[in-house]
């Protein structure tokens, strides 16, 4: 009986746990619970990915109520793709976060956290799977909120600042994607994504939706921490506790560059948005500053946590870079990375984790000699480290090698040459903490440090082997990704064309609705 | 009807009246306790007058009702409301302008 | 004349927009920007609203005889963003009781400086 | 006579917001906030959105001025002296600015009736929406039918922040030793006026709550205005009386019992065969099957906004409580 509701079922299960686990009250039954609710979450997003891979787009229409007049789910490969990582990287930062919260959250909220922790994952899906802009906006600020107090719930008091920071710079962001999606609705009457999209075509050169396009960018800009407006990053990072990182910076991050891919070739189009605005050549000079600029900084940190959120930024900087390379390999490698990236970052962080664990300091000393003392977590460090870095057998080479491809099919060669420079930067912020691990002594007073409990090594190593599998085995990654931007693609270039495909009956009526404005104009 | 419209209109133009005067009053007067007295005055006569002139307005329907309720409302809270401003304040040990003078007076003597 | 007529509204509703989004940008005072965001989120649900007026039309509740209403969804669309508005206030503000406590004051550079010194 | 009124109010609100930036008083600045709350509510009345008003009257200038004026007699009133200098703030403020007028010269003049907002979705509502659902009030039929979804995520908003909130300042769980005595125990006038006034509230919320199908109003609206009540009675009678009325636990349990409620509904219409959401599967007549929907999801809706609202005023009155023993 489910099956037909796949499409909303990885919003509503977390939605529909996350006030039953506050009813539950005891720790280890909402942990229990709530692993369950998302592993089944996760389930079903392997159902969806492997149903679009071979059928196309599923449209399921919330209420009843036929778009745009209803609000509509709509999952094709792009959002399925990334869904999956962002249930799969929950699920395991779940059963990751069992042991890791004990050390770093107050008993009595525990309850509260894994509450907070569904909500959140309910945002995150629900912004990945809808097909209604201002929908869209709706579980932003749910998980948004959400993640402010999952970043606040540490014990460290510059946790406070940095939710602060976070929060007053998120609900810009949010405040400014509403007045966009505001200008769009004003100049086209509808909300849904598709309709818009088609909609859009007629103004090509309307100032409105340009504005609203420029405040829509800008907005997620501030979401995803695109260069010069990342600055409420690392601070939040750095003090969350450190499941919460993990999380957030395996999924959220990447949620909103999924949406400026999907606002940018499913509703401006990619025609639209490069040629005519030139934000090709705006993304793709903020993304190499980005790459640049925050390698830099993560190698001059001494916390492991900013040294790695800052790397997350310069990741960040390849996905836009992606991007900005308008192809289809180039989105492809976007993509990728952006599945791929949650698995390194998960397994980064929660390595950190468990040095924090055990020692209660994640600064560069804290490190030294921890290879001999926790080898399980150093290993698991020092491979996703070197997945980083980009080395090949590891997911980090996949993404590096398709986005040197993509570069080089356009003869972008200071690009690609850019991108493997890049590498190296991280080889220097990776290095520093491996070097700290495997070939310095322990500091005084920290000899007899022992490996952390098994739930905590194993979704670790549970990423790990991802990191490879994935890294030698390329098909599913590839072949979904490659489908995700051919149909991203083709959104941007047929749109009308696959709009009368898909729901026929509806965009005849927006046609005939078309036909009474021309007429009424006249 | 004309009569009517004349009673409301000198209603309103009385309550607007006392709006104002409840306005220029607070930034006028030199001290709490009388600041509240004038803007109660906005509170409760101005706003009882607006609303009677605004009954006369209505045909005896649903509105005619809900513009009653209001005005019953208004007369039970506004009145409290400054009062208990007063109250506090009182409390607090905010003294009126002439007690101010007995007091520095005192402390000169 | 009539160019103004029709646009005077929204160019209000961008004034007060600003003004919202500069005391958020340039408070130190934490309570101050909190402020700000509700200001500059009020005035943008006021552009939502202004693009749902029909001149001459009236509230969109059923009444006989008339025919000509003001579009509904804007409204529904901000009645959503106000309560999303308030419930992010809820936030902030109780994240700045915590940070009195934490630090002692609410204002920004103050406990900048804290955690730069040590 | 319309345009009048607006750009007097405009004028109002500019003057009001200007005032805002200037003011080192904290308390007057989060006053004037109300009053500009109270402004845009009439702005919206003129504009016709009789719903949005109500909304932002009592959300916005209700509960929101009640929380921050909870914040500043924990953090104090006076603003200090601003060192940043503000030149990069104005210039951000001025290029966004000039962008948004840029974008406004394109856009539908005001007021038009045949702009595409009123041309394209929004006809089918005002047309069918009284056939199809069966409600005069087109917003109320919009809200919780056609956009349902939207207000579902927005009830688990406010369940959010309501988490969010007893994260941050605890529960507000009672403790043993008993608090002072609250600075209106002595009031006698008002001890009175708030008994003759709080079960008129509650049962102007139930008339909101259950009217917002024909009228202005519903579950949100009601929601807060319950709140208001108790938060009345708290601020008179002191905390502990009042959680010995409703427990903070309690009002866990109903904040995460309305969001449940509200999804029951979709889950059965899904059970039934339908879509999420889908009311017209919840009865054999589908207008009234929408109609039991509707009526059950603002129930759901008015209880999470209800609790919620209480148990964040009571997480920040526990704190104040703390601050004045200590």
């Amino acid at each position: 009986m489910l099956e037909q509701h796949l499409a909303v079922l990885p919003i509503i299960l977390p939605l529909i746990a996350a006030p039953i686990v506050l009813i539950l009250g005891r720790s280890i039954l909402s942990w229990g619970f709530a692993t369950f609710i998302s592993g089944w979450a996760c389930l079903v997003s392997w159902q969806l990915l492997t149903a679009t891979l071979s059928g196309g787009v599923i449209s399921y229409a919330v209420g009843g109520w036929p778009p745009p007049w209803g609000i509509e789910m709509r999952v094709d490969t792009a959002n399925a793709f990334v869904l999956l990582a962002v249930s799969f990287i929950s699920t395991l930062v779940l059963l990751f976060s069992k042991e890791s919260i004990k050390k770093e959250i107050d008993e009595s909220q525990h309850t509260l956290f894994y509450t907070a922790y569904l909500l959140c994952l309910a945002g995150l899906s629900g912004i990945l799977i809808t097909g209604d802009a201002f929908n869209l906006f709706v579980f932003l600020e749910i998980s948004s909120l959400a993640t402010y107090t999952l970043v606040s719930l540490a014990r460290d008091r510059q946790c406070l600042t940095a939710a602060f920071r976070y929060l007053v710079m998120g609900t810009i962001g949010a405040t400014f994607i509403l007045i966009g999606v505001g200008m769009l609705y004003m100049k086209t009457g509808t909300l849904n994504m598709l309709d818009l999209a088609e909609r859009i075509h007629a103004y090509d050169s309307s100032r409105t939706i340009n504005t609203g396009l420029a405040f829509i960018m800008v907005g997620v800009g501030i979401k995803l921490a695109l260069f010069p407006l990342h600055a409420w990053l690392p601070a939040a990072y750095t003090h969350a506790p450190s499941a919460v990182t993990a999380f957030l910076a395996s999924t959220a991050t990447k949620v909103a560059v999924y949406v400026m891919i999907r606002f940018i070739f499913t509703i401006f189009g990619a025609e639209h948005v490069f040629e005519n605005m030139g934000m090709d050549l705006i993304l793709m000079v903020l993304a190499v500053v980005a790459i640049f600029k925050c390698s830099y900084m993560a190698a001059v940190q001494s916390n492991v946590k900013t040294v790695l959120a800052y790397s997350s930024l310069a990741q960040i900087g390849y996905m836009i870079l992606g991007v900005s390379l308008v192809s289809v390999t180039g989105l492809m490698a976007s993509m990728i990375h952006i599945f791929n990236h949650a698995l390194m970052k998960g397994a980064l962080f929660m390595a950190v984790g468990a040095v924090f664990y055990r020692l209660g300091s994640v600064d560069i000393k804290a490190f030294r000699g921890l290879g001999k003392q926790m080898p399980l977590t150093m290993a698991a460090f020092t491979i996703s480290g070197l997945s980083i870095i980009g080395v090949p057998l590891t997911v980090g080479f996949i993404s590096k090698w398709y986005l040197v491809t993509a570069a080089l099919e356009q003869n972008h060669w200071v690009i690609a040459a850019l991108v493997l420079a890049g590498s190296l930067l991280a080889i220097v912020y990776i290095g520093r903490v491996i070097e700290a691990a495997y070939f310095q002594e322990p500091e005084n007073g920290q000899a007899n440090v022992k490996e952390v409990p098994w739930t905590m090594l194993l979704p670790m190593w549970v990423l790990v082997i991802a990191n490879i599998y994935f890294g030698v085995d390329t098909s599913l990654t590839t072949e979904a990704a490659k489908n995700a931007s051919e149909i991203l693609f083709q959104n941007s270039t047929e749109i009308s064309a696959l709009v009368d495909s898909l729901h026929g009956p509806a965009s005849q009526m927006i046609n005939e609705a078309n036909v009474l404005s021309v007429e009424v104009a006249q | 009807m004309f009569i009517l419209d004349i009673v409301s209109s000198v209603l309103l133009i009385a309550g607007v009246f006392f709006g104002l005067s409840g306005a220029i009053g607070l930034f006028k007067l030199p001290d709490f306790f009388t600041r509240v007295h004038a803007a109660s005055v906005t509170d409760s006569i101005a706003a009882i007058l607006i609303i009677v002139g605004l009954l006369l307005q209505t045909s005896f329907d649903l509105n005619t009702a809900k513009l009653l309720f209001i005005l019953t409302f208004l007369m039970i809270t506004s009145p409290t409301s400054s009062h208990a401003l007063a109250k506090s304040a009182r409390h607090g040990g905010l003294l009126t302008l002439p007690e101010e003078k007995e007091k520095q007076q005192e402390q000169t003597h | 004349m009539n160019f103004i007529l029709d646009y005077y509204n929204y160019w209000i509703v961008v004034f007060l927009m600003m003004t919202g989004f500069y005391i958020v940008i340039s408070a130190n005072n934490l309570v101050k920007k909190i402020v700000g965001l509700n200001v500059f989120q009020t005035s943008v649900f006021m552009l939502y609203i202004s693009m749902g007026k029909v001149s001459g039309g009236t509230a969109p509740i059923l009444v006989e005889g008339v025919t000509l209403y003001s579009n509904p969804l804007p409204h529904v669309l901000i009645l959503t963003a106000i309560v999303v508005g308030v419930a992010t206030t809820a936030v902030g503000l109780s994240l700045i009781v915590r940070i009195k406590r934490a630090y002692g004051t609410v204002e920004e550079n103050e406990f900048k400086n804290q955690d730069d010194a040590i | 006579m319309g345009e009048f009124i607006d750009l007097v109010l405009l004028a109002m609100l500019a003057l009001t917001a200007l005032r805002i930036i200037f003011l080192k008083d904290l308390f007057a600045v989060v006053m004037l906030f109300g009053i500009y709350s109270f402004l845009s509510a009439l702005i919206f009345v003129n504009l016709d959105a009789v719903d949005v008003a109500f909304t932002e009257a009592s959300v916005g200038a209700g509960i929101s001025t009640v929380l921050m004026l909870g914040t500043l007699a924990l953090t104090g009133r006076k603003e200090k002296e601003n060192t940043h200098s503000s030149i990069l703030p104005l210039l951000v403020v001025c290029i966004t600015g000039a962008a948004l007028i840029y974008g406004t010269l394109d856009m539908p003049p005001f007021g038009h009736p045949d702009n595409p907002v009123h041309e394209h979705v929004a006809p089918r509502y005002i047309e069918e929406s009284p056939k199809e659902i069966g409600l005069p009030n087109m917003v109320t039929s919009v809200l919780a039918s056609y956009r349902g979804f939207d207000t579902l995520g927005e009830t688990v908003v406010v369940f959010a922040a309501a988490i969010g909130v007893l994260a941050l300042l605890g529960t507000g769980r009672k403790e043993d030793d008993e608090a002072p005595e609250s600075g209106l125990k002595s009031h006698h006038v008002l001890h009175v006026v708030a008994k003759i006034i709080i079960p008129l509230t509650i049962l102007f919320a139930l008339y909101v709550q259950f009217h917002g199908d024909f009228g202005p109003g519903g579950g949100f609206q009601a929601g807060v205005i319950a709140a208001a009540a108790f938060i009345l009675y708290t601020l008179v009678f002191g905390l502990s009386k009042s959680m010995d009325v409703i427990g903070p636990k309690f009002l866990q349990f109903m904040a995460s019992f309305g969001v449940l409620l509200y999804a029951s509904v979709g889950l059965y219409s899904m059970y039934k065969g339908g879509q999420f959401l889908d009311y017209s599967k919840l009865a054999v007549d589908p207008v009234a099957g929408q109609h039991y929907g509707i009526i059950i999801i603002e129930l759901g809706v008015g209880i999470t906004v209800f609790a919620a609202m209480l148990s964040i005023f009571y997480a920040f009155s526990s704190q104040a409580e703390r601050s004045n023993i200590q």
